[in-house]
C-alpha cells in the first residue's frame, strides 16, 4: 500500500510555479530521494506531505486521508506522525539542545521520564551527548544540522522527511547520519530525503526522483 | 496536552526573558496606578463637592403676626413635604442673637434699637436627592402658598453654580477616565503584541511539529495571567504608598488632606483586573491560530 | 556616511513595519496627552484658586470721631506698605447703604434706626505675594497701631484654609504629574527598546557587513525622531480636540466651564517634545554599539 | 607577502576550545581550502579573520596589522576589505535580494547609480537575475545561499572567507559558483574557503588545511 501518493500536484508561488504536474507515489516502510537543481521544487514538495502547503492543483494522500479534506484541528494530529529535518533548522534559540528536541516529545505529551532517556538517546546517536546544555546559537553549523536531525526521529515518526539532511556535515558525520536513517527505515519508517548529495543515494538501490523546475523529470534506482 | 508542562513552559518562558517581561509586568503596574490615581482624585473630588450641598438651606420668614398653632400648621404642612429632611423653628428672639453674632464687629448697628425687627423664621435643610435648582425652585413655590409664610430665601445663584460645577466635574472627570483608560489599554496591548509578535517563529514551529492549538496557546495565556498578577500587585502597592506615604504625610502639615477618602476595598481588586488584562492581552494578541 | 542613504533606510523602516511604528507612535501620542491633560487639569485647578485670594480684602474700622486729615494720614501710612496693593475709603454712609444691600431681605433691622451706627472704613486689596496667613496678620498689627485705626477684620480661618487648599493641590498635583511622567516615559523607552530589540539581529548583520557607528545609527535616530514627530502631532490634535469637542460643547449647557483656560502656547511644544522623546529613546535603546 | 598570518592562535568558548595552536599563513592573492569534520573550528577560524571573534591566545595579522591593537574604530574598515559568506546566511528578512545585496555597497558608501549596475551584475554571476525583488523568506534554500554569495562578492573584496558557500547547492550550481571564485582570485582576491565537499578542492593544487579538534593537523594540495 502507498503511504503518500501526489496525483497531477501543482503548487504556485505568487508569481513562480514551483512545481507542475507532478504524480508519484511512495509506498509504507520506503526509503527515496528527491533531487534536483537548486529552486526545483524539492523543499515545496515536502512542505505539501506535512501540510506547510496546500496544493493549487491535483490531490496528496498521506496515510488514507486526502490532505485537502483535512479538518484544521486534524493537521496537528497528522504532523505528529511525521518527523521533518527543516532546511532552514527552525530551531528554539531561546531553549537548549535537550529542549529543543524534547519540544517533539512534549507536544505528543509524553511522560517526562520517558523524555529524558529518549533524547539523550537520540542525542547519543547524532555525537551531540556533549551539548546537550548548548544553545543553538553557540553550535557550529553542522551541530545545528545534528539537533535538527534529532529532533525529527526521538519521536519515532510513521514517516520522516529530511530536507538537505547533510548540507553542513563532513562526508563521515553525513555517512553517520544515512546510516542513522537507514536504520529507522529498517525499523519501519518511510523516509523522503531531498538533496543534491549524490554520495547520499549512489549505490543504495533506493528510487531517485529528480525535479526541474518543478517538474518531475526522472526516476532511477540509486 | 499535559498542563503540568504548559506551567513549566510559561516559567521557563518568564524566567527566560526576564527584561521584556519586566517592561511588561512594569507597564501594566504603571497602567493600573494611573488609571487608579485618576479614578481616586475624581471620586474625591466628587466626594468633597457632594458634602457642599447638604449644607444647604432654605429660610423660610414667618408673618410677622402670627399665632402660634399657626406656625405649627405650618410646619406640618412642610413635613409633609417629601423633599425636606430637617425643620428648625427659629424664634425671632433668637434670629435677633444669631444676627448680632454674625454682626458682631458691629453690634451697635443695633444699639439704637428697643424692639426686635426679625420676624420668627423656619430653617430647612432638603434631602439630597431634593437640591436640584428645579426642585428648590418648586419646593420654595409650594412654601410660599401655606398661609403664614411671607417670604422665601436661599441661594439660588450659588445653587446653580454648585450644581453645575458638581456635573461638569463628573463629565470631565469621566471624559479623562476614558481617555486615559483607553491610552493605556492600548498601551497594554501593543506591549502584550510586541512580546509576542516576537515569538512568531516559535509559533510557527510548534505549529510545524505538530502541537495543538491548546498546547500553544496555554503556555501564553498562563503567562499573560502572570505577568497581569505582578502588574496589578505592584499598582496595588503603588496606590496604597500613595496613599499613606503622600496624603497621610501632607495631612499632617495641610489638614486639608485630612478628609481625602480612601476607598481601599475596589482597589484590591486591582490583582485581578491586572490578570484579565494580562490573559485577555494574551489571548488577542495570539489571535485566532490558523493552521 | 550618505545622509541621503541613512534617511531612505529610515523611511524603508517606517514603511516596512508600519504596524509596529504605529503602536509606537500611538504608545508616545497618549503619553504625550495623557501628562498634557493632567498638566492642563492641576494648571485650572491652580489657576481657579488663585483668583480666589484676589478677592480678598482687609477691612479697617476707623475711629467714630475720626477727622478728614487724621483719614489721610492713615491712609498715606498704609500706601506706604508694600503689601498694600489697592485701598478704597468707604465713609459711613455707603458702608450703610452696602450693608443694607447685603441684608436686603431684612432692611426691616434698619427702621427703627435714626442715626448711622456704623464706622467710616478703609478696605485694602493686598498684593498676591503678601497674603499669607502669617504676612496678613503682620499687616493687621501694623494697621492697628496707626493713630485712628479702630479695628481690623480679615477672614483668618478662610485665609488659613484656602492656602493649605492651594498648597496641598500644588503638591498633589506635581506628585501625579511626576507619577504620571515617570510611568510614561518608562512605557515610551520600553516600546521603543522592543522596537529594537528585534533588530539586533538586524544591526549585528549590519556591523559583520563594515558598517561605521554614524551608518547604524543615523536611520534608526532619524526614524525615532520621525515616530516621536508623528505621535507629539496626534498628542496635539488631542488636546486641542478635548478642549473643542468636550470642554467648549460643555461650557454651552454648563457655564463653570467658561472659566476653564486654555494655554495653547506651551501645547505647541508638543510635537518638538516629542521628537525629543523619540530620538533619545532610539539614542538610549541603541546603547553603546560595540564592535 | 602574507596577507593573513595565525601565529599560535587559541580560542575558547565558555566550556570548550574551538581553536589550539594554530599557525598558518595565507598569502596575498592565495586561494586556500580549510576543512575538517563538524565543529572542528573552522567557522571560529574564519571569525577571527573578520573579527567577529578575538583570539585568547597568540596573534592575527590581517594585512600589516595586528588586529588585536586595531581600534574599535577602525574594525569597520577592515570589514569593508573584506567579504564573507557567513555558514548562517544573515540575510535581512525584511529586505528584497536587491537591498540585501546593494547594502554591502552602500555601507561602503558607493553611489546609488553604481550600487545599480553592480548588484545586477552580480546577480546575474549567481542567476538569481528574476529574483532581485523576492524576500529571502520565500527563496529556496540554494536561491538564499546564492544571494550570500553575491553580497560577499559584490564590493571586489581584498579577502574573500565563504563559509561552507555549496552546502544547498546542487553540484552544478557549485560548479558555477566555484568558478566565478576562480574569476575573483584570479583578479587578486584572496580567497579562504571552509569547506567539507572534497569536490570544491579536489585537482585544484590549492593547499587544504585540515583541522580536527580545533587543531591544524594537516596541509596538502587539493
Ligand atoms: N559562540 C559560541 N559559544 C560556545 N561554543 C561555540 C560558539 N561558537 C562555536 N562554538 C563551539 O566551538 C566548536 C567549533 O565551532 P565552529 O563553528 O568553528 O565549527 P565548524 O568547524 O565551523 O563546524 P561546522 O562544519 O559544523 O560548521 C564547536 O564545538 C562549537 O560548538
Ligand atoms: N514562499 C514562497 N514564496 C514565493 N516563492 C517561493 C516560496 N517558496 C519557494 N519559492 C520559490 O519556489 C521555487 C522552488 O523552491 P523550493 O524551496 O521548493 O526549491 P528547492 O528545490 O528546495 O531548492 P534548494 O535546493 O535551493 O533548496 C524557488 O524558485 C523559490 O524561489
Ligand atoms: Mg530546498
Ligand atoms: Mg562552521
Amino acid at each position: 500500500m502507498d503511504l503518500i501518493q501526489f496525483q497531477n500536484v501543482g503548487k504556485d508561488y505568487d508569481n513562480q510555479t514551483a512545481l507542475r504536474d507532478v504524480t508519484l507515489s511512495v509506498g509504507k516502510g520506503e526509503m527515496i530521494f528527491i533531487t534536483g537543481p537548486s529552486g526545483s521544487g524539492k523543499t515545496t514538495l515536502l512542505k505539501l506531505v506535512y501540510l506547510a502547503e496546500k496544493p493549487d492543483r491535483g490531490a496528496i494522500y498521506v496515510g488514507d486521508v486526502e490532505t485537502e479534506t483535512l479538518r484544521e484541528s486534524q493537521i496537528p494530529l497528522l504532523r505528529r506522525t511525521i518527523g521533518v529535518v527543516f532546511q532552514d533548522f527552525r530551531l528554539l534559540d531561546n531553549r537548549n539542545v535537550f529542549e529543543n528536541i524534547a519540544i517533539a516529545l512534549r507536544i505528543r505529551g509524553i511522560a517526562e521520564k520517558e523524555v529524558k532517556t529518549k533524547v539523550f538517546d537520540t542525542l547519543k546517536m547524532v555525537n551531540l551527548r556533549h551539548k546537550a546544555d548548548a544553545y543553538p546559537r553557540t553550535l557550529s553549523g553542522g551541530e545545528q544540522q545534528r539537533v535538527v536531525i534529532a529532533r525529527a526521529i526521538v519521536a519515532d515518526p510513521t514517516v520522516l522527511l529530511a530536507d538537505e539532511p547533510t548540507g553542513n556535515l563532513d562526508p563521515g558525520t553525513a555517512e553517520g547520519v544515512m546510516r542513522t536513517f537507514k536504520e529507522i527505515n529498517a525499523r519501519g519508517t518511510t523516509v523522503l530525503i531531498a538533496t543534491h548529495n549524490r554520495e547520499l543515494y549512489r549505490n543504495t538501490g533506493r528510487r531517485v526522483f529528480t525535479l526541474d523546475s518543478g517538474s518531475l523529470v526522472g526516476e532511477v534506482l540509486g | 496536552m499535559s498542563l503540568p508542562y504548559s506551567v513549566t513552559l510559561a516559567l521557563q518562558s518568564l524566567t527566560r526573558e526576564k527584561w521584556i517581561n519586566l517592561i511588561s509586568v512594569l507597564t501594566i503596574a504603571s497602567a493600573l496606578l494611573i488609571i487608579s490615581i485618576a479614578a481616586f482624585v475624581v471620586y474625591n473630588i466628587d466626594a468633597a463637592t457632594r458634602s457642599l450641598p447638604e449644607r444647604f438651606s432654605m429660610v423660610l420668614y414667618l408673618d410677622d403676626d402670627i399665632q402660634k398653632d399657626r406656625i405649627d400648621g405650618v410646619i406640618t404642612a412642610l413635613r409633609r413635604n417629601s423633599a425636606v429632611r430637617s425643620l428648625r423653628y427659629i424664634p425671632k428672639e433668637e434670629a435677633l442673637r444669631e444676627l448680632k453674632s454674625v454682626l458682631k464687629n458691629s453690634t451697635y448697628v443695633f444699639e439704637g434699637l428697643d424692639e426686635n425687627p426679625l420676624p420668627d423664621t423656619l430653617e430647612l435643610k432638603l434631602r439630597k436627592e431634593a437640591i436640584g435648582p428645579e426642585a428648590v425652585r418648586r419646593l420654595s413655590d409650594e412654601a410660599l402658598k401655606i398661609k403664614g409664610v411671607r417670604e422665601v430665601d436661599y441661594g439660588e445663584k450659588f445653587l446653580a453654580a454648585l450644581h453645575s460645577l458638581r456635573a461638569g466635574t463628573k463629565t470631565v472627570g469621566i471624559a479623562l477616565i476614558v481617555i486615559l483608560s483607553t491610552g493605556i489599554i492600548f498601551v497594554c496591548y501593543s506591549t502584550v503584541k510586541i512580546l509576542f509578535y516576537r515569538r512568531k517563529e516559535e509559533i510557527e514551529t510548534f505549529k510545524l511539529l505538530g502541537a495543538t492549538r491548546a498546547f500553544i496557546r496555554a503556555p501564553f495565556l498562563i503567562e499573560g495571567g502572570a505577568i497581569g498578577l505582578a502588574g496589578g500587585l505592584i499598582s496595588l502597592f503603588g496606590i496604597f504608598a500613595f496613599y499613606y506615604a503622600i496624603l497621610l504625610r501632607l495631612s499632617v502639615t495641610m489638614p486639608v488632606f485630612k478628609a481625602v477618602l480612601f476607598p481601599s476595598g475596589p482597589f484590591l481588586l486591582l490583582p485581578g483586573v491586572g490578570i484579565f488584562l494580562g490573559v485577555a492581552g494574551a489571548a488577542i494578541a495570539l489571535g485566532r491560530l490558523r493552521y
